[in-house]
């Protein structure tokens, strides 16, 4: 043992040209004009409420705080819990957040209705295509993390991975293979969609004879996957990414079907008191400098201006590859209870 | 009409004490009790009820939910009945016993407590999962042909009884520390064996101390979430806790359904509650008398050092090789060892991030607010659970048997669901608490006041009225007669119930979810964090700190004062 | 001050201890209460102190009404100024035995001088000096006892309750201490109440002597006039009258009337009998009865036979048995006789005078 | 069977509470030990138990060696066949009078039945028969005691450690309990120790006295002769000779020998003093002392005044001034002499056989 720092390569570089000098120019893009910019400046933080990863949201912040000299205050949760949260200090009219950032629609939805957000349409909503803004601004879909299998590279020779989903029913990974369970929030929920529209509907049955392992959260999978307890789970990108950067020996997988993205989204509320910071720090995701830190965090950004991102030195396919596979959210949340129950059946699980 | 107003004279404490218990404990239940009869969740702002029904209740019959049920009944009988053989044997070693090094038997008793039980549970799955744990590479290491699978039932009941076994430590240590030796040494004169006069003496007396830690470590092994999730789930072992869990975080999420279950949990326990006050009741468990109590130590003869051994392999177990594997996972620079002689290898261990963490402003202020919450709530904590037990079993007032019922109700809500039910409560409520510290010191009390409770209880129960009675006679005020008797002579349970909350405090994560703000983060929070996020080398090392941290307390807790009762000396 | 009960009940959960009980104790007055073991001297006393809350009944200390369950008044133990020696001492073990005795004087808030002088004497008193830095727990059975002895003498209260305080101590000491006790009950005009089983102990301490049964009391009187006149067989039975015979009248003789023994061929004859008794006993002390080889002739004269001698220090108990009658007690002091041997026939006699005819019980 | 306790030596910390002590108490027999309040009865019990180890010496209880610091002999108290009752009782309270009383007979794997039937027994004759399912807290002091009592009766040990088992009982409970433990005592030829501070007790039970002071044995031997011949005016004292005077010898007199009562102008005369006594006392019991309208001219005759009368029951007692001498205590029967008032001139006599003249310690 020592003292040295090992050998961790940072997964954001946050190198870049930040020109304050009238308003906000970063790269040669201009994010804020200089009266919002002041504004927001003069307010000096913001409250975030977040169900993003935690370590990634901490990125995130990092560089934006670099950028505006703004300090952010995270309060961070698990996305359903963040909901409640939410949902209940609205209710007693004492919500503490600026911005709150969620994944899946249909919270945001219900977040929305419970009047939680204020519309506030950014620099170049026009051009933003209707997936990505939502309600005349109220909130706006920033990026997308994307939904794949990863292996253990100790355990798995690159050239032996599976390659493709269907691989993944081949005898070889019986009893070898680590999945999330179906209620382990909207990710999940995204995933088996994707499974059961692009797979075919004979894949799940296919996957529960391989016998699986099961977890209750795609963290757990990944932290065993990590340590090689299993060779092969399903697993974000972004959190593939930020594992092998610090050398955990693992690696995602493009499949040849495609992978599913689920949706993160980004508002500001009502009862913000930071409205300025609020304001630009919407900018600022939605600018290209904030959709370029995602990107190197591992996420797919929501604009289609920017080129997606490489990650382990794999470049991922674009938004028109069809590889990029993103379920429209109504879709998901009407077929959201027919799918628990077919899963549940399936895999012989509770719930 | 005199009649009248001394009643409510009499009623007046009993009263101050009920509103405190209701706004602490009665109004976050009511909450949960109304989502569990609503279709919508009852946030602030829309509670009402307009949307009851009975629905939510279907949900119990479901074939999975009596399968959980059925499997998490099995598995906290079993731990419980592990963890109290543990717990007790570890007391009465510690505080009756003439085995060598008794102060580090005691520390030994508590130790498992400083660590979470997550955290416990993700160094047992380090050590004992089949494809990488330690324990099974050293085993091939050493060519061992047997191979250790910690995801099991077997491997779930033990974990779960190692790091439960403090519970009954404690409150045990402290019922056997006010024991009286004539009434052991009558026994042993009328012919009872050692063995005979610890099973029909010594233990029984100890028994509301026993019982209750039973009841507690029954309730909370049923609901205990983390070692379900960490080393049931990859078992595939189907528990209660994993089913809430999945109802409380399924896309919508399924509150209402949750609180349905817990409420249905908490009618149980209510029936082992009054079952178990019926037993504590009836019959007295006085130790401490007028008459002197002189504490001896029970002579082991030849089984001193065997039973030592045995502490010995539990500290091993729950404390030593856990420990080690934290450390192992905090300092490695990958988090997949394929063989121990790799952990050996340059640049594989490295104390960089330990360091970084320790200096980071998140870890210094998390670790504060820890700190100042933990020792708040320990001690309003105790100070709460005393006033009810000493009205509950001291005092005549109308309506006590009813607060013994309010004070373990929490027992029986998992922590995630009365989360909710606080925050809710707190935010309803007009008092400039929320968003502060203070909020997580009311919730920490709200929660773990069964424990606090049953805790003082049992000390109280051995401790002769007369004592207290004969300094109110000689001119005290009650209070006064209570200071100066009745606490001191509990010293060793009070202690030992201000260190069982202060510790529970410190590793408490559900409860505070719902009510923390970026200021008021905690070290449990970081931990969940860090793990949820996958990143096992952060959750390891924040969980070392914290281990220290939690040590830290409890050696100052400790010394002040949990020395045995007889005489001053 | 003057401490009055009236129709006091109390009951533990469903069984009665105290059965509607009315006591008056005189300012600066010396109450024993005697009675069975188990009769509810412990609760009566307990009430008076406040520890108990009886379901029926009024308490009055001075003018002072310190209980009355009807008007719902119930003025706590440590407003009553009552002091307590409990049956279980309730001496603190966690305490050494100077804290122990002082703590009645820091609630009274006296300077530390005078705390400390205070609680020398009364250590002193009963014995204690030398200990007063031990552990309260590490001493012998009566050294507690003395120490929550001393506890409630330091305090001087205006009522005072000891309840078998010198149970546990050797006779030397015990007359010393109440002497003592006597002495600074009367010194400080106490009003006492006195639990004891030692007879001379009674007659020592009692203005007035109280006798308890089934939670009632069935007599109360100055020591005297309770021991010459028992008011029920029973009473006299517990009064240390061994012989107590069940008997029926046989009308008058010369000298008294005459009863025949229930069961047996002996007659009594006894003096000033009161018209009809419910179910009459014959009750004769046993240092009333005469053991000598002839009769007297002048009462009663029964033939005997010695079945048991024991010594008994001061005098000699005998145990005789009458011929076609019950045994009989006899005691008889060491210098006024010769001793008997077991075997031997004697002559019992008894004065009419000294055969006392009672009822059985009195109801009350 | 024969308890043998050899060079005793037991302390507590540092205090020692059996200082080099031997008894023997032989088979069968009941040996009663008597002492001051702390000279170490209840620690001598202990060892015999087996509840203390001492520091020093060996305990033999039959033929067994079940102590020996020497040879680290100790077996433990539940092989060692003792019953003991405790001077604090300790009942067990969590458990009901009969759980607490079948205890020693389920340890010994009675049949159900038998153990029935034998608590039933025991209960019936400590009276609470009817309480057999009551909790053992929930009795008054001397229920509690009796529930002691019993528990240790119904094992039938070989050797009974009674520690003031009768202590908080009234005097006639007392004394028929008295006569069932000496009955049974005698039938089953227990061995017993017993320590009591009431004399009658001690008298009526005890094959022997034994005399303990500061954790020593002073005196061993019979109840009669003990009485008689108290070894030093400190056990005269400790026996109830309320009369000790320091005196200094004067010569021989007719019928004796003369003593001067020192500091005072009076003398007395003794008969059978043994030679050059350390530090002489002069004895004289209460009992032996007459007092009358005249002298009795064949002994020692004092002028006094009637400063006290204490009535005791059966008898009086009297505290007689003497002129030019010390306070004298006279017990006088109830019926052999007229009352005399406070203040009234009396002669006191005594014989001289009645004056024992005694060291003032004896060193063992
Ligand atoms: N646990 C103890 N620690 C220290 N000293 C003790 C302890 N128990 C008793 N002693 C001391 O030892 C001496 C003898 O005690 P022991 O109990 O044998 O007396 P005892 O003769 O039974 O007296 P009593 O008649 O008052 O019960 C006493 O002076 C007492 O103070
Ligand atoms: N805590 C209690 N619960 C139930 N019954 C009780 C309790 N304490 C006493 N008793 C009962 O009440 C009656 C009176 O008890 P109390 O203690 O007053 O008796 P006592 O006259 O003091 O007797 P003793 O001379 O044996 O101390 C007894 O029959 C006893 O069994
Ligand atoms: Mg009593
Ligand atoms: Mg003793």
């Amino acid at each position: 043992a020592g003292c040295a720092p090992p050998q961790f390569d940072p997964v954001v570089d946050s190198t870049a040209d930040v020109d304050t000098s009238d308003g906000l120019v970063i790269d040669g893009e201009r994010i804020a004009d200089a009266e919002l910019f002041e504004a927001a400046v003069e307010e000096g933080r913001l409250s975030l409420y977040s169900g993003y990863v935690e370590n990634s949201e901490k990125e995130v912040i990092k560089v934006f705080e670099e950028d505006t000299g703004i300090s952010v205050d995270l309060v961070r949760l698990v996305p359903n819990r963040l909901s409640e949260r939410v949902l209940s200090e609205q209710g007693a009219g004492r919500l503490g957040a600026d911005v709150v950032r969620t994944s899946d629609f249909d919270i945001a939805t219900r977040m929305r209705d419970a009047g939680v957000f204020q519309p506030h349409r950014v620099a170049g909503y026009d051009e933003l295509d209707d997936t990505v803004r939502y309600f005349d601004g109220d909130f706006y879909r920033v990026f997308n993390p994307l939904y794949t299998f990863a292996y253990n590279t100790a355990l798995v020779d690159p050239a032996d991975a599976p390659k493709s989903w269907h691989d993944l029913t081949d005898p070889r990974w019986q009893g070898e293979l680590g999945i999330t369970q179906v209620g382990a929030g909207g990710s999940s929920l995204t995933l088996n969609r994707f499974q059961e529209e692009e797979l075919g509907p004979d894949f799940l049955p296919a996957l529960a004879e391989q016998n699986p392992r099961i977890f209750d959260s795609s963290s757990a999978a990944l932290e065993s996957l990590a340590r090689g307890e299993i060779p092969v789970a399903t697993a974000v990108v972004s959190s593939v990414n930020i594992a092998a950067s610090k050398n955990a020996p693992v690696n995602f997988v493009i499949p040849e079907e495609g992978m599913a993205a689920y949706d993160y989204f980004v508002g500001m509320t009502d009862s913000a008191v930071n409205t300025d910071a609020a304001e630009l720090f919407l900018e600022w995701n939605l600018s290209k400098r904030g959709q370029d830190v995602f990107r190197q965090i591992g996420e797919f950004p929501a604009r289609g201006d920017v080129e997606p991102p490489e990650i382990l030195a794999q470049q991922l396919p674009t938004a028109d590859s069809g590889k990029i596979v993103r379920i429209d959210p109504e879709v998901l949340i009407a077929s959201a209870e027919g799918d628990q129950r077919r899963w549940n059946g399936l895999f012989g699980y509770l719930g | 009409m005199r009649t009248l107003v001394r009643r409510i004279r009499q009623g007046v404490p009993t009263g101050v004490l009920l509103v405190v218990l209701g706004i602490l404990v009665v109004l976050p239940m009511l909450f949960i009790a109304l989502a569990a009869f609503s279709d919508d969740v009852p946030r602030p702002g829309s509670i009402g009820l307009d949307s009851l029904s009975l629905d939510n209740f279907a949900i119990l019959g479901s074939s999975e939910a009596l399968g959980a049920l059925g499997n998490s009944v099995f598995i906290a009988a079993l731990a419980s009945v592990l963890a109290m053989a543990i717990g007790c044997g570890l007391a009465f070693l510690a505080a009756r016993a003439d085995v060598p090094g008794r102060r580090f038997l005691y520390f030994v008793g508590i130790a498992p407590m400083f660590l979470p039980s997550l955290v416990g549970a993700l160094a047992w799955s380090l050590l004992g999962s089949p494809a990488t744990g330690f324990l099974n590479l050293v085993f091939q290491g050493i060519g061992l042909d047997v191979t250790l699978n910690i995801y099991s039932m077997p491997g779930l009941i033990m974990v779960l009884a190692l790091y439960y076994a403090p519970y009954a430590f404690l409150l045990v240590h402290g019922a056997l520390s006010l024991m009286n030796p004539d009434l052991e040494e009558a026994a042993f004169v009328h012919g009872g064996t050692r063995r005979r006069t610890l099973s029909w003496v010594t233990f029984p007396l100890a028994l509301p101390a026993i019982l209750g830690s039973g009841v507690l470590i029954f309730a909370l092994t049923m609901e205990n979430f983390p070692v379900a999730q960490v080393i049931g789930n990859p078992g595939q072992v189907e528990t209660l806790p994993s089913f809430i869990y999945r109802l409380m975080n399924a896309s919508p999420s399924r509150g209402t359904e949750a609180a349905a279950v817990a409420i249905t949990l908490t009618a149980v326990l209510l029936i082992v509650t009054a079952l178990q006050q019926r037993a504590v009741m009836r019959r007295k468990f006085t130790t401490v008398t007028g008459k002197g109590v002189k504490t001896k130590l029970v002579s082991l003869g030849r089984w001193r050092w065997p039973l030592f051994g045995l502490a010995l392999v539990y500290f091993l177990l729950a404390v030593v090789l856990p420990i080690g594997a934290l450390l192992i996972s905090a300092l490695q620079s990958s988090p997949y060892v394929s063989s121990l002689g790799q952990l050996t290898e340059p640049g594989a261990l490295s104390f960089y991030m330990i360091g970084q963490l320790i200096l980071s402003p998140d870890f210094l202020q998390s670790a504060g607010n820890s700190a100042v919450t933990a020792i708040l709530a320990a001690l309003l904590g105790t100070a709460v659970s005393f006033v009810v037990a000493y009205t509950v079993y001291r005092t005549n007032s109308a309506g006590r048997r009813v607060l013994e019922f309010v004070a373990m109700a929490p027992l029986a809500v998992p922590a995630i669901v009365l989360g909710l039910g606080l925050l809710w409560t707190w935010l309803v409520i007009p008092l400039p608490v929320y968003g502060t510290v203070f909020v997580l010191v009311i919730a920490f009390m709200a929660v773990f006041l069964p424990q606090g409770y049953r805790g003082v209880t049992s000390s109280i129960l051995q401790v002769d009225r007369d004592l207290e009675d004969s300094a109110v006679l000689l001119g005290a005020r009650r209070a006064t007669a209570v200071s100066w008797v009745t606490l001191p002579l509990m010293r060793v349970g009070m202690v030992s119930t201000v260190l069982l909350l202060l510790m529970l405090c410190m590793r408490e994560l559900s409860a505070a979810l719902f009510l923390f703000t970026s200021d008021t983060r905690l070290l449990s929070i970081l931990i969940f964090d860090n793990y949820d996020n996958g990143a096992m080398q952060g959750a390891a090392s924040v969980s070392l700190l914290y281990c220290v941290v939690i040590l830290i307390i409890a050696l100052l807790a400790k010394s002040f004062g949990a020395k045995t009762v007889d005489g001053a000396r | 001050m003057k401490v009055q009960l009236e129709n006091i009940t109390l009951a533990y959960g469903g069984a009665v201890a105290i059965d509607d009980l009315d006591i008056t104790v005189e300012d600066g007055e010396s109450l024993v209460l005697l009675g069975k073991s188990g009769c509810g001297k412990t609760s009566t006393m307990r009430c008076v102190a406040g520890l108990e809350t009886p379901t029926r009944g009024r308490i009055t200390i001075g003018d002072t009404v310190v209980f009355d369950a009807e008007r719902g008044v119930a003025v706590p133990p440590n407003r009553r100024n009552v002091g307590m020696v409990f049956q279980s001492y309730a001496v603190w073990p966690h305490r050494t035995i100077f804290q122990n005795v002082a703590f009645p004087l820091r609630q009274q808030k006296l300077p530390k001088d005078e705390i400390r002088q205070r609680v020398a004497e009364t250590l002193e008193i009963v014995g204690l000096a030398e200990f007063a830095d031990r552990g309260a727990s590490l001493l012998s059975g009566g050294q507690m006892q003395r120490v929550a002895l001393a506890r409630s003498l330091v305090m001087r209260p205006s009522v005072l309750l000891l309840d078998e305080p010198l149970s546990n101590l050797d006779a030397r000491l015990r007359d010393r201490l109440r002497l003592e006790l006597r002495e600074i009950q009367q010194r400080l005009n106490l009003t006492c109440v006195y639990v004891t089983h030692d007879q001379s102990e009674a007659l020592a301490l009692a203005d007035r002597i109280a006798l308890m049964q089934g939670g009632r009391i069935v007599q109360i009187d100055r020591p005297e006039r309770i021991y010459e006149n028992p008011c029920s067989a029973s009473v006299a039975d517990f009064l240390g009258v061994s012989n107590v015979f069940s008997c029926v009248p046989r009308g008058t003789a010369e000298g008294g009337s005459l009863f025949g023994l229930t069961g047996h061929d002996v007659e009594v004859l006894a003096q000033d009998v009161p018209g009809d008794l419910d179910a009459p006993k014959a009750c004769i002390r046993p240092e009333d009865i005469r053991l000598s080889g002839d009769p007297l002739r002048d009462g009663n004269d029964w033939l005997g036979r010695v079945e048991v001698v024991a010594y008994q220090g001061a005098s000699v108990r005998y145990r005789v048995a009458l011929k076609g009658g019950p045994e009989l007690d006899a005691v008889v002091g060491k210098g006024t006789a010769p001793l008997l041997e077991v075997g031997a026939q004697v002559w019992a006699s008894a004065a009419p005078s000294a055969v006392q005819v009672l009822p059985s019980e009195v109801r009350t």
